[in-house]
Order: C-alpha cells, then structure tokens, then sequence
C-alpha cells in the first residue's frame, strides 16, 4: 500500500542526513510533563474506545466508532491548540475531545444519548458536542466540517483574534466536495485553518488507491497554493510538532496548512463493520507493530519520562474514570419525550407546540411508545 | 420615508442593519465590486470594507459551509447565492447542516444567517434562472424561509431574518425587484417572521399566495371584482414557520380557497396549504381546493409566459371555486 | 420461486438484470468486494467483473455525475448511494442535471439510471442514517421516485426501473430489508412503475401509504378491524408519477383517507395527496383528511421510537376519521 | 494578473533553447488545409458571436455569451477529435460546436429558441445540445457536465471503444465541486478524458486570484495524480497540439489530462454584463494585441497558406451563412404551448396529460397567454 515517504516528519524516529537513526530530540515546547500529559490522553482514549467497544457488542449502547491505532493523530494536534482554537472533528477523534477538555463522562452520556448527554440523546454514539470546549458537533455526512471550519477562521480573523481552527477527516474525505472547497476557500483567503487528514488509508472496505491517484494526500495541497505537511501519525511528538509549526504560520497571517498523519486504522470502521471481508491481515500486522502508545513508551523509558508506578496510574486512573462514568450514565433515564420537539428552533414554532401537544395527549392516553427491540444498527 | 423598489430596499436593509450589528458579514459571487448582479450589495464593499463584503470563489457550498463557521462562531453572515436556481451545490450543507446544527447539538451549537437569492420567473432565464425551490427547504425542519412580495416587507422581513436565531433562506421575487417603488423607512425596523398579510381584503374566495405572484393575484383579484366576486388575498411572507391562522382565518370567512405558486404543482408548497385546510377546515369548505400553479415540467426559455400562472389562469381558478 | 428478503430481493433483481442486459453497471462506496454495507450487492464483482460492479471514492456527486454520463453515453447504471441521508452532495446533479436533460435537449439527450438507495427509519441510525427525503425527489420533474414494500415487487419494481427510458429515485426501505420474506420468482420478471397495489381491501378509511409504513399500516389496520373499523390500505409503489386514480377510487369507496407516511408533515409528499384529493375527490369526503407523519424535527437518537409513526398513531388516526 | 509562465506551450511564439524567438514549426499531424479549416472556424465563431451580440442589443433574441478572444481554445482542441469522441463544453465553445460539425443554422434557432430549434426553445441562447455529434447539452450550473464527461469516458472504456471525451470550463469552474470529483474520478479509473479549462482569467467580475491561491491551474492536476499541461490559449496550433497529445495518451491507456489554455476575455462575462465597473482597462488592451485571429493569420501569411482572396472568401462566405441562417430563424415561429409537457419523460404520464389538456382548453376558450414585454434577463 502507500509507501512512508521519504519527507515524513518524524520525531521518534529521526534519521540523520546519511539516513541513518539519529538520537531522538524532543521538539521544542515539549517537556517531560506535558510528554506524560500526551501519554495519558492516548491512553485514556484507548481505554474509552475499548471499552465503549465492549458495551457496543453487550447491546448497552447502539454504535460505536473506535480510533484505536490512531490516538497519536488526536492527541498530538489537538494538545497543540490553545483556549480560543476551535476543533472541527469527524467521528474519530475522541483524544482530541480529551485533549481540549472534554470529561469523559460528558462523552459517555452521549454514547448513551441519556437526559444527561449534553446533546440529548439527538445524535447516534461519537457525535460529540461541547460548546465550552469549541469542539463542534460532529457531523455523519462526510467532509461537511472542512469548510464550516474555514468560516470560523476567517471570522476569527475579522475578530482579530489570536485564535486558529482545526478540522480533521479521513482519507475518504479527501474526495468530498468540501475537501476541495474547504482548502480552496482557506487558501485564498489565508484563513488560519489547520487541515488534519489522518491517512488511515481505508475508507470502509475502500483503499487508499482506489480514492485518489496521487502518492500522497499532501501534495494536494499544491492544487491550492498552500503548504502540504506529511507526519508520521503513530508519532504523537510528531504531530504536536507539525500542528505546532502550521498553528504559528497560522497566527502570523501566513494561512492554511494540509497535515497529512500517516497512520492505519486497526480496529474496524465501525461497530457494523467487519474489516476481515475487505482488508489483508499483513497490512494489519505491520502497523499492529508501530502502536503509537507503545512507540511512545519507549521512548520516554529510554527518556527516563516513564516508570511501572506512573504507567499503572495512568492505566489504572483510566479505567476507573471510565467505569464510574458508564455506571452513572446507565442510571440516567432517556430525555422526555418533550424534548422530540425543542431546539428545532430558539423558539418553538406553533405547528411543533401542537404536534409536541399531540403526542403528549396520546402518550397519557394510551401510553408511550415502544422501543423496537429489533432495531440495530445497520440491519 | 424614501420611495424605492424592492431591490433598492434589499440594498437599504443590508446596508441598515451592516451599521446597526458589526457581526454582519455579506459575501457571495460578484457581490463585492460589482455590487452583485442585480446591484443587491451596491455600495457595501465601499461603506463597510472587504472585511463585511467580499467576493468568493465559484462555489455555492463553500460559501454557505463558511457561513455556517462563521455563524457558530458568533457572526451574522448573509450570504448571497446569485440565482437560487444554483443552490442546489450548497443543498447538503444547508439541509444536513445549518438546518440540523441547533437540534443536532442539543442546542450546544447554533447558526444563525441568512442565505439572500433570486428566485422565481418572469426574466426570460429559462430553465436555470427562473426556479422557485421553496418546497426543498420547507420540508427542511430547521429552516425558516421568507419570501417578501412588497419594498417595505422586503426590507423589515431582511432585518428580522439577520436578527433571528435560526438560518433563514430569503428568497427574493427577482421579477418584482424594479417593478414597483413604495415608501421604505430610513434605518433599520423589522417586519415580525411568521405573520401573513392580508393584501386584499374579500368575502368570497381565498387566495393563499406569495412573492410574485401576489400581484399576479391583485390583476385577477381585480377581474374577479369585475365579475362580482371578491377575493381575499393571504401574502403569506414566511412560508416556514407558516401563519396556519391566518389562513383558517380567511378560509373559514370564505370557505374557498385557491393557492397560488410558480413553482411546479406536485409535492409542492401549495399541496401542504391544501393539506392542512383540507385537515383542520374542511367542514368550511364549499369548493374543493384548487391550485394554480407551474406546470410540472422544468422551467421552459420560449414557453414561460404560458409556463407562469397569469391572471387569467388564477381567474380561472376563482371562479371555478365560486361557481361549483 | 425462491423464498426472499426483500434486501435479497434486490440482490437478485440486480444479478438476473445484469445477465440480461450488459449495459447495466454498479456502482459506489463499498459496493464491490464488501458487497454493499447491507450487502444488496453482494457477489456482483464476482460474478461480472470489476468493470460492471466497482467501488467508487468517497464523493456521491460524483458518483451521480459519472452515471449521468454512462446513462447519456448509452450505459445504464444503476449506482448506489450508501444510506438516503448521503444523497445531498450529488442534489445538484441529480435535480439540475439527471432530471432536466432529456426536457433541456428537447429529447436529443436522455439519461435513463436507476440510484438505489437505502431509506428510512426504525434501525437506530439517528440523525443521519434514517431520513425519508423522497419529498425533494417527488417535487422534481423529470424523475420517477419508486418505493417498494415486499420482496417480489421490490424485484420487480427494480427491473421495470432498470428497464425504464428516465432517471429513477428506487428507495430501498431499510428497516424491512430483512424483516420478512416472500416467494419471489427467478429471473427477470416486471412490475410495472406508476400502479398502486390494494395491500388491503376495506370500506370504512382509506390509507395511503408506502414502504417501510405498508406494514405498520397492516398492524394498525387489524387493531382497527377488531375495534369494527374496515380499513383500506393503498401501497403506492411508484409516488412519482402518482397512480392518482387508485387513490380517488378507493377515496371515493371509503369517504375518508389518512395519509402515513415516515418523512416530517411540512411540505411533505403526503401533503400532495391531501392536495390532489380535496381538489379532486371533496365531494365524497366524510371526515378531514388525516396525516400520520414524521415530527417536523431532525430524525432523533434516544426517541427514534417515539418520533416514528407507529400501529398506535395511525390507528388513533383512523379512529379519528371514522368518529369526524 | 498572472504572468505568461515559462512552461507554457507555444506554436506561433517558438522559444529556442536560448529564450530567443525561434522558427514556427507546423506540429505534426497538421497541413494546410487543416489550418485554413481552422482558421476558417475562428472566423465563423467570430461572425457569429458578432452577429448574436447584435441581435442580443436589438431584442431580437433574449440573451449571449460571447467567446471574442477565445476562438483558438475551442476550435483548436474540438478540431484535434474524432467522430466518436464526446464532448461536454460549457456556453463559451460555439467554436467547439462548429469544429465537430455543428451547422450555423442550428445554433442561430436554438438563439432564437423556435419551433426548428432542436432542443424545442426549452433553454436560453447558447445553451446548445447535438445528439448527432456528440455535443452534450450545455448547462448554466457551472461545473456539472465535468464530472459527466468522465462517466462517458468510462464507458468508452468499458465498452472498448477507440473514443474519448473532452469538457471544457473556465476559471471559475475550478472552484466548483463536480471540477475536484470529475478530476478525481478521471485519475482513478485512468479514464480517457481531456479537461480543458479556458482560463479567461475573469469568472464574471471575480479575477482569477479571487478564485484560488495556486500559481497556475495546471498545478491543480498534481493533486490527482494526473499530468497537467498549460498551453497559449490564444494560439490555436498549440492548443491543437496539447489536445492531440492528450488524446493519443488518453487513447493509449495512460488515462486523463488537465490543459489550462492561457486567454482572455476580451467581451462582457453575457450580454447582462458590464466589464467597465470591474476589469482594468489595461488588461484588456494587452490582450486584444494578442487576438487569436490575427495571430493565426500572420503565421500563415508568413507560410503561405493566406491570400487577400482567401481572406475574403472565408468572411463572406460566414456572413452569409450567418444573415441567410438569421433571416430563416426570423420566420420560424415559437413551439407550440402542446411542446411545454413533452420530453419530461420519454411517455407522457397523466398528471402532464392532464395539464396539458387544461392549459389547451383554457387556450382555447380565452386565448394564448401574453409574453411580458418587460421581462430581459437580468432584470
Ligand atoms: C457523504 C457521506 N457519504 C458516505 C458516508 C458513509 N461513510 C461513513 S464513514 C465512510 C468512510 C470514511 O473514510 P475516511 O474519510 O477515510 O475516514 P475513516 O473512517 O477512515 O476515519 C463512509 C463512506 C458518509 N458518512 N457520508
Ligand atoms: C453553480 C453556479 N453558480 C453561479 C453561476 C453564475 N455564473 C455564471 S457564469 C459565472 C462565472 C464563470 O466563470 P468561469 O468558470 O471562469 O467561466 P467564464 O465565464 O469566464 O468562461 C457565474 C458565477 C452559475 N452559472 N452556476
Ligand atoms: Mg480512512
Ligand atoms: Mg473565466
């Protein structure tokens, strides 16, 4: 499949001019702490999307999208924003939600769309929403977020606010019509917007190859004018320090940026999905090797960052949060029926009051409706 | 008190409520040093910089996705899609997206803006500058969609819509844009969202229409008169969220309805007046409903004055009301 | 005859149409060697080759664009779009251009394709994988919009669209993709488009009705039969164009109708035929026409149950009808 | 605005290796006669348009787009095809339509949307469609016939068939969703399509640097791994040249090709528009030296193949054509009001029967419907 090229940025594995490996050298901005800060967020991620997994084939929640294999493009880009930035996801980016402040309650009421999840109950499981954190609720249609992210750039830039967007998406992406017009609309007005593709180089059972003819996603950039970045994606110092350098040109007027963060998804696409019908398993075993946890353990024992006791506790801190967090979100009931019919509008409309009216008149006659023990999804 | 035309109160109203709300932002194709191809955003480049009014590239999903960004960000954009006929490129990110972002989010997110275009017949544009697509976007949940049929509505329709919390599409009657002049406030007023207007009051029939064809209306309205029957007129200003009392209102005073569109007939707007008259007013009705409307074929170049409903056709429809 | 799924069906439609006519391709995201999401396409690369059943990229306007070109050039595709809520980025090509040729060309150009594509509530997709859009398709001229019920007309129906000189819209309800089967013939064999089926004989309301609701209607149907009410159920089949003649018979029959339908009631495809029947069938109307209708929101999560008509809601509808 | 590159393809202004102005030499494939056929079409174009543009100001048809200073771009590409390539343009070829066999009299009563018209007056002048040659219907929505061309080509290939398609587009185009798709699909199913975008470097009022950040559109194919070619647009031997080399790659397998062809806009975007309020005068009268026309017409006095009688003749005979086909036209009435229902399906279902019995009968009793003497486009 796609080659690593020969300009993918890398930081745990550097190699000299000779091409040799060179002696790896933290980026700067980096410290220890905020080394181990990237560590626990992949971690957390991957506790969340195993166990998220796990309750998806008990039949406790409907749907899941797991990321695991690709912590490193999340969290590396996303702990490189600060407070004002804002975060235009897909679906398979929970270790940005957690790396921009996201708890992992709030994500696990909405894995249960309870009276709780902040966006009640409106969207299937990983269609994230929090406003306080300007990360914006993710979107099923494919590519929709690209260009809404511009917009919010250049208003940002209108505002004269020291601020920048993010936006992420897939391979698959790229052959939306947003793609293109998201890119060219940022590049042509230097909007600070940062382009993350992680390059898991499947879209479902489709291959890379079969979604572009270009050796990279990168040099699309070329087609706008703008720079194109390619990053080893299961190095997360890596993509900080990509993100880093695109969020600076970003700030100092300079516009837009492509990353494109090499990377591979090893779980399926989705909890419908079953990757063995498509996807040759040595493909799968190469990249199984380069776990950007594991790849990033490594080095920072060898950086003398990481120990048994602060692994255990990051681990173990993980799972506890998770679990209490699951327990809490199955005592919450389903939002009310009432609530069918708000935020359609800030102000609710005469022909929803009365449809809200109708149905609620039925539920207390009759009683409400059933849930289609049946329904799962996708048939 | 200035005396303008429709099109110069679009003009009036942007330029209005630019001054009163530095969160508006006006964008599209041509709309910056051309002042758009109707002359919408004369002067707005020049007033208020090319910060609050700037041309985009050739791409009617990027700029209603960049206003949708804009708008959750906290701005008011009100981009302008030159013919509404081209939409339609724009369609995924309207329906999938500005329409369901305040639902879809429980609130968390909400996009407030205003998508201004041209629509309707009646300028020999044929087939791709002549369309009426409100059905679309009111079938869209989410949306509200205004359509203003005199110079004052047009411009306190445009104020209420910009200051709204929710995404409008405000469809202008491009046929009526220089037609007719009519005295237009200074300074920004708005005209309530959601409220019909009765433009001719009458006694024996109902007719529920909108934009262009209100005046349309008033020609037959007139005939109609003529021949000794008297026509109310319901211009109903926003199709979404619809003023359902103002149309059971008149249709229980006359117990006769005709509804009139240039859109094409089925699974239009029009049915939906039908369907509901037809649900919570049918024991008023002496008649059966009728409509009059545009043929259901696409819009035609040489053909459009037999294409669009005309006095003539809307006449024929009120006195087939009356005389059943 | 084999027992089917409907979902089988489909399959099946697609394999024998295939062998018959070699200028039938499929195409789109995951159709190949995944054999579809649902797996309606399951074993056609196998058995035709990668150039009559491919994967495309991940673009659905694209993949309606490149038909639209296939169907010109003198191909018949039949292209597939993932899931109904998809189908928005390829509206412009679908509505602007597949709809509009054979009109625009005066009959020089022709474009005659099948876009099957998977709609509907009732499996826990939420906002996104569960939208009932045939009201955008419905209000378009120039397309045929087809919406099967069982798993022999779904063959059936599929062919005659395959078969067909214009673009069709072939909805695919989802949720009874693998819910019940039929005896379904082997080969090719045709429903003809534009017939409406009884699915149900009655005398007291009539219910029109399609897809996915055709069952939830029989429910209802036999509750109300048991509580004394005869009710009527008109499977449409084809909604564009419309077998208005079935529905103004059995109105005429039954003297009431309900109209149930999944989609949001707004400016629905329900509404028109509330609209064709009061302005054609008002005289034999006992009781306001009723509409059981998706809420006027986005397509909910948690609620999905709650927002979707159900036996209970029409049968309160029927109810209400009969005791006007 | 934007330079003439260094790599930009030139027949009448050879370069030698040195950047001196060298020898003219005739590419390979062309003689004589098939440049005098070339001229011949740039001069018919040009009468056409002239003539169009005056009954346009008249009010004798409602409405033009003319391709002044654009000639070569449509007549040097159309020239190089077969009869069995396709071609999809956009409303600024009449010379593409000319080169493929399209008769003056056809296009002057679609101008005039009669009852000869064969697209029966459904659409506005210059929105022409050809079945017999391959011509398909041109489309105001900017951008969709280019991802339709490669789903004919597609099926050339699928069906073997020694054939490609052309679209052509503007600048502005390349903004448009359906111009990212089509190239993308082009280059993955290695379908033989030529993209030809006339960069006329205006889309209406917008200039070129309005529409995308890129140096070039050439650059624009390297994100679909595609070559990419830029050509003088205004020197018809060289766009003839870049279109038979993509043809015969195209032919050979090697899949798509993206030509810019560098011109200019010498008229209004339509007959609705007023270039004054917008476009340097300077620009204009840069380009206008570089007439597409006189060029041609130096070169071929210098070889020989140009008389003063040629020269008349080939006027003359365009004028003629043009006033005999103006003159028919005039006499041709519009369709009949039956004509509104037809073709909307290939049998005319009931609803549309049932119209148009209504619309017959009210004719009948009341008389035609009125034309609105005040309706022009735009109003
Ligand atoms: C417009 C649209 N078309 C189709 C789909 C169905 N779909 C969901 S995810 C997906 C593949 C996405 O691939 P990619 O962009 O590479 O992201 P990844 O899933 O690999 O992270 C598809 C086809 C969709 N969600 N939206
Ligand atoms: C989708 C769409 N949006 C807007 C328009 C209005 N419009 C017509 S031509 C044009 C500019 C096209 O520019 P370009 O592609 O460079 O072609 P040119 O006219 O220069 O030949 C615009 C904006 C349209 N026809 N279609
Ligand atoms: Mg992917
Ligand atoms: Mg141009």
């Amino acid at each position: 499949m796609t080659p690593m090229a020969e300009d993918l940025l890398s930081v745990l594995e550097p190699k000299s001019a000779k091409g040799k490996s060179a002696k790896i050298a933290l980026p700067k901005g980096l410290d220890r702490a905020k080394v181990q800060r990237m560590y626990r967020l992949m971690v957390q991620t991957r506790q969340l999307d195993d166990r998220a997994m796990k309750l998806q084939r008990q039949g406790r929640i409907g749907f899941y999208v797991p990321s695991i294999g690709q912590e490193a493009c999340a969290v590396g880009s996303a702990f490189a924003l600060s407070d004002k930035d804002w975060c235009y996801p897909s679906y398979r980016e929970p270790g940005a939600a957690l790396a921009v402040g996201v708890s992992i309650q709030a994500m696990i009421h909405q894995l249960y769309g309870n009276a709780e999840d902040v966006t009640k109950g409106r969207q299937m499981p990983v269609h994230y929403a929090f406003r306080k954190q300007r990360y914006v609720s993710v979107s099923s249609p494919i590519g929709t977020q690209i260009v809404q992210a511009v917009g919010t750039a250049m208003a940002q830039r209108i505002r004269k606010e020291k601020a920048i967007s993010i936006t992420y998406f897939g391979d698959g992406a790229t052959s939306s019509n947003d793609f293109h017009t998201g890119l060219n609309f940022a590049a042509v007005y230097k909007a600070p917007t940062i382009f993350l593709c992680s390059n898991n180089q499947w879209a479902i059972s489709c291959p890379l190859g079969q979604q572009t003819a270009s050796d990279t996603i990168a040099v699309k950039a070329k087609a706008y004018g703008m720079p194109g970045v390619r990053v080893d994606g299961n190095d997360v110092l890596a993509v900080w320090q990509a993100t880093s350098e695109a969020r600076a040109r970003a700030l100092a007027g300079e516009g837009p940026t492509l990353i494109e963060a090499l990377t591979f998804r090893i779980g399926p696409h989705s909890s419908s999905d079953d990757p063995s019908r498509y996807r040759p398993n040595e493909q799968l075993e190469t990249w199984q090797k380069k776990d950007p946890i594991e790849r990033l353990k490594k080095f920072m024992k060898s950086a003398g960052m990481w120990t048994e006791a602060f692994e255990k506790e990051v681990v173990e801190s993980a799972i506890d949060e998770v679990n209490a967090a699951v327990k809490h979100a199955e005592t919450v009931p389903l939002p009310a029926s009432s609530t069918l019919f708000t935020d359609v509008y800030a102000t609710m409309p005469p022909h929803l009051v009365e449809q809200q009216e109708r149905l609620l008149a039925l539920e207390k006659a009759q009683g409400g409706a059933e849930i289609d023990k049946n329904a799962a999804f996708p048939l | 008190m200035t005396t303008m035309t429709l099109l110069q109160a679009v003009n009036s109203g942007l330029k209005d409520i630019m001054q009163d709300d530095d969160r508006v932002v006006v964008f599209g194709e041509d709309v910056g040093i051309n002042g758009g191809v109707f002359r919408a955003t004369e002067g707005l480049t020049k007033q208020y910089g090319e910060e609050r009014c700037f041309d985009t590239p050739l791409a009617e999903s990027g700029i209603i996705g960049v206003a949708i960004g804009m708008a959750l960000y906290g701005m008011r954009p009100v981009p302008e899609i030159q013919f509404a006929d081209f939409i339609f490129p724009a369609f995924d990110q309207i329906v999938s997206e500005a329409a369901k972002m305040r639902y879809r989010s429980g609130g968390e997110f909400t996009c407030p803006m205003v998508i201004r275009t041209p629509y309707g017949g009646g300028i020999r544009g044929g087939h791709y500058h002549s369309q009426s697509p409100e059905a679309y976007f009111c079938h869209t949940p989410g949306l509200k969609v205004v359509v203003p049929s005199t110079p004052y509505d047009a411009k306190g329709l445009l104020i209420s819509s910009i200051r709204d919390e929710d995404p409008v599409l405000f469809l202008e009657p491009k046929r009526i844009y220089r037609s007719t002049k009519q005295d237009v406030p200074e300074g920004v007023y708005e005209v309530p969202l959601g409220k019909a207007r009765i433009a001719r009051a009458g006694k024996d029939v109902t007719i529920v229409t909108f934009g262009a064809m209100v005046s349309i209306c008033e020609k037959a309205a007139e005939d109609a008169a003529a021949k000794g029957m008297d026509v109310e007129i319901v211009d109903l200003r926003t199709l979404l969220p619809l003023d359902e009392e103002a149309i059971l209102t008149s249709v229980a005073k006359t117990g006769r309805l005709v509804v009139v569109q240039e859109a094409p007939r089925f699974c239009s707007f029009g049915g939906e007046i039908s369907a509901i008259v037809a649900e919570k007013a049918i024991e008023y009705l002496q008649a059966p409903i009728l409509r009059v409307a545009g043929f259901d074929t696409p819009f035609p170049y040489s053909l459009e004055h037999v294409y669009m409903p005309d006095a003539k056709r809307v006449l024929a429809a009120v006195e087939r009301a009356v005389n059943f």
